[in-house]
């Protein structure tokens, strides 16, 4: 029988705990996944302004003696 | 406002969609009761439970067709463009809709008598018009929002039945358990004031709210 | 507030619109006067139809402002619903009832006297058949109700949405009168037949991408400057 | 916008719900009758009360947003709902396992609060699949902002009529609000639904600052991608899109 001292009804409160538990990690789990999606279109963005940066950098040598207006 | 009423009623009659379908889908529900049942007849709560629970499968029935004609022929763009309050289409929508459940109900009722009720209901009669016109108050104007919540979805005939069953509940209870005493031998016909005020205040918080709410869901 | 009456039809000033994330309308300024046609032209999904419904009142303005004849959208759209006849694709009539009980229908809507909707009927030759449903009815008879619907509440401004669309030639003669620009009534036109429109505008305007990029009086303008919208 | 006092709330809800558990289980005596099952109590109804506290904090919100047209009350609306849901299968649950250990089954249905619990999740539960099946954003929070409303109004006209269905046939055999517990055990209910407040309203801050920071980041991926016009449409789904 379980370790702790519990009366006969232990294990149903027991287990309404460890749903309220898994309530919540589950709810973390949704939280994390959406953490994962920012994460990469966080790489996205940043990949995106690298490229815009070598076009913009490409396009100033040939004009290099106009400014960028940026 | 009238002009919509009579509008609907005339296109009700020409293609006969709603009405005709309610009632013969009230009729083999008793039917199925009879058999599932496995009963000659019933009466008291169970009569009323079987008699409320087909009219508010029939009633989801027609709500789920009530704005149908008005989203794909374009009866909401016509109604726009006149210089009439929006939440006059709601109380013509929701008189339509009480008018059809009312006509479904006149051959409902004795259908019901006749298949599967045991003792006759002629005695209470009155009373139980008096349940039967405030459940239908309660019908008509849940339907009604629930309809023209229903309508903007593509997935109307699953969002419909699923939207207005839970909040048809309590409506359900109060009908019911205000019958129960009028189906029984010899009905007294004392129905307890109790469920009269759960239904009226029920009618009256929704047709206060839907009053309130329903012309946000014709903006765009 | 200029009176209603000799406020200008349409008065837009970088009116927007967008449907979630996608742009339908951008940028469009213009005025049209009382009793002038405005001509829209544009590739599909340019924004034209999206331009008649927010001057329908049915659709409210993003960005920028709108006022139809004289009154600011959307605050004021109850003023003017009532005073606009809307001809779009839809002819927005019940198909299962018949062309006089639609029309009937939105007379009553309107407030409109019921022999209104006679004249009309006969005005577009449909007396004969006014009694059969709009379903048993072709394309261009349909139409032809429609327009009765759009202008039966003798509206000032009228937006038509290529309103000579499956009428033959009789026909389109026969609802000149009530939406040609020989009603005198305020129009904004939608069409894809470039020597038509040009010949009924006194203004034009093209847009792309829901942007104007071309807005002249219509003298000014040759057919072939237009061909550079479509593509 | 949403972040503000994230930190702190969330150390509070810690320390709320840690006390609340060791107070459940250390200091509160065993219920006379219902024995150790009790404890059960303290989780079920807080997980209920505060749920139902988040339907209605919904449909105020979508009041707010009808009114002031402001997409971010539509965002509220829909958060608040989507975890008082997660929270309403907590309690259904946590309920049904109590109705196992006091009454020997699974569902009970001489339990009102129980039983009108379950018709108002079955009614909330319609909220994700009515917004995913509208397309136009503006038109599917102006539905969800109705609907909310409507479901709002219907929570207590639900509990009113259960509640009056049930007592007719059976006297309740534990009144849900606690009014009558001794001292420590008022105490400790008090600690835990306090706890579970205050962990809805982190959560609730919690996603609203994670919704938000993805829809900028969006939002700043179409405007680069707009320079190449590479525009990538957002897919369907049930939560608000833009603010």
């Amino acid at each position: 029988m379980p370790a702790l001292p519990l009366d006969d009804a232990g294990p149903y409160v027991a287990a309404a705990y460890l749903v309220f538990l898994a309530l919540i990690l589950i709810y973390v789990a949704i939280m994390a996944s959406k953490l994962v999606r920012i994460a990469r279109d966080l790489d996205e963005v940043a990949e995106l302004i690298e490229r815009r940066d070598e076009t913009r950098s490409g396009a100033a040598d040939e004009s290099a003696e106009q400014p960028v207006p940026r | 406002m009238a002009a919509v009423v009579r509008k609907d009623v005339l296109v009700e009659l020409r293609t006969g969609e709603m009405v005709p379908a309610m009632l013969l889908f009230s009729v083999s529900t008793f039917v199925l009761f009879h058999f599932a049942l496995d009963r000659r007849s019933v009466e008291g709560d169970l009569a009323a439970g079987v008699l409320w629970v087909t009219l508010l499968f029939a009633a989801v029935l027609g709500i789920v067709r009530l704005f149908v004609a008005e989203r794909e022929q374009g009866g909401f763009d016509g109604f726009l463009l006149a210089p009439v309050d929006r939440t006059a289409l709601f109380v013509a929508k929701a008189t339509v809709l009480f008018c059809f459940l009312a006509a479904v109900e006149l051959a409902a009722i004795p259908a019901f008598a006749i298949l599967l009720l045991g003792p006759s209901p002629w005695d209470a009669l009155p009373e139980l018009l008096v349940v039967l016109v405030l459940a239908d108050l309660g019908v008509a104007v849940v339907g009604t929002l629930v309809g023209a919540l229903g309508v903007q979805t593509r997935t109307r005939e699953l969002i419909v039945p699923i939207l207005a069953l839970p909040l048809m509940i309590p409506l359900v209870i109060a009908a019911a358990r205000a019958t129960s005493p009028l189906l029984v031998e010899g009905a007294t016909g004392g129905i307890e004031g109790r469920w009269l005020l759960v239904l009226g205040l029920y009618d009256l918080v929704f047709g206060l709210l839907a009053f309130a709410v329903f012309d946000f869901l014709l903006e765009d | 507030m200029a009176t209603d009456a000799d406020a200008p039809a349409v008065a837009l000033r970088d009116l927007g619109r967008a449907y979630g994330e996608r742009v339908a309308l951008s940028g469009v300024t213009l005025e049209l006067p009382r009793g002038a046609t405005l001509a829209v032209f544009g590739a599909n999904g340019a924004g034209k139809t999206t331009l008649l419904r927010v001057l329908a009142t049915l659709l409210r303005p993003h960005a920028g402002s709108a006022a139809v004849l004289g009154r600011e959208l959307p605050r004021e759209g109850w003023a003017v619903r009532g005073r606009v006849g809307l001809l779009a694709h839809e002819p927005l009539l019940y198909r299962d009832l018949s062309a006089r009980e639609n029309l009937r229908f939105h007379a009553r809507l309107h407030g409109v006297a019921d022999g209104r909707a006679e004249e009309l009927l006969d005005a577009v030759g449909m007396a004969r058949r006014a009694d059969e449903p709009i379903r048993a009815l072709s394309r261009g008879m349909t139409q032809r109700v429609a327009i009765c619907r759009a202008v039966l509440h003798q509206p000032e401004l009228l937006l038509l949405d290529e309103p000579l669309a499956n009428l033959d030639p009789g026909a389109a003669a026969g609802v000149a009168p009530l939406i040609g620009r020989a009603s005198g009534v305020a129009r904004v036109l939608i069409s894809h037949d470039v020597e038509l429109g040009l010949a009924e505008a006194d203004m034009v305007l093209g847009l792309r991408g829901g942007q104007p990029e071309i807005l002249e009086p219509a003298a000014a303008i040759r057919p072939d400057d237009l061909k550079g919208l479509y593509r | 916008m949403f972040a503000r006092g994230l930190k702190s709330l969330s150390i509070a809800s810690v320390v709320l719900i840690v006390g609340a558990f060791a107070l459940v289980f250390f200091y509160a005596p065993n219920d006379a009758d219902q024995g150790f099952v009790q404890k059960i109590f303290y989780l079920h109804v807080p997980l209920a009360i505060v749920a139902l506290c988040g339907f209605v904090a919904g449909g105020v919100f979508g009041i707010q947003f009808l009114r002031t047209g402001d997409r971010s009350h539509d965002l509220r609306s829909y958060v608040a709902i989507h975890i008082s849901l997660i929270l309403a299968v907590g309690a259904l649950i946590t309920g049904s396992i109590w109705a196992k250990a006091s009454w020997g089954h699974w569902w009970v249905w001489d339990e009102p609060t129980l039983v009108s619990f379950l018709i108002v999740f079955l009614l909330y539960a319609c909220y994700q699949p009515l917004r995913f099946a509208i397309e136009d954003p503006g038109r599917q929070a102006r539905t969800a902002a109705v609907f909310s409303i409507t479901a709002g109004a219907f929570v207590p006209l639900n509990f009113l009529a259960v509640r009056l269905a049930e007592s007719f046939t059976h006297p309740r055999v534990l009144s849900a609000t606690g009014g009558s517990m001794p001292g420590e055990m008022r105490l400790t209910f008090l600690v835990s639904l306090a706890g579970m407040a205050v962990m809805f309203v982190t959560l609730w801050k919690y996603e609203l600052t994670s919704k938000q920071a993805s829809m900028r980041l969006r939002a700043l991926k179409r405007r680069l991608a707009d320079e190449d016009d590479r525009w990538v449409p957002a897919g369907r789904s049930a939560a608000p899109q833009e603010l």
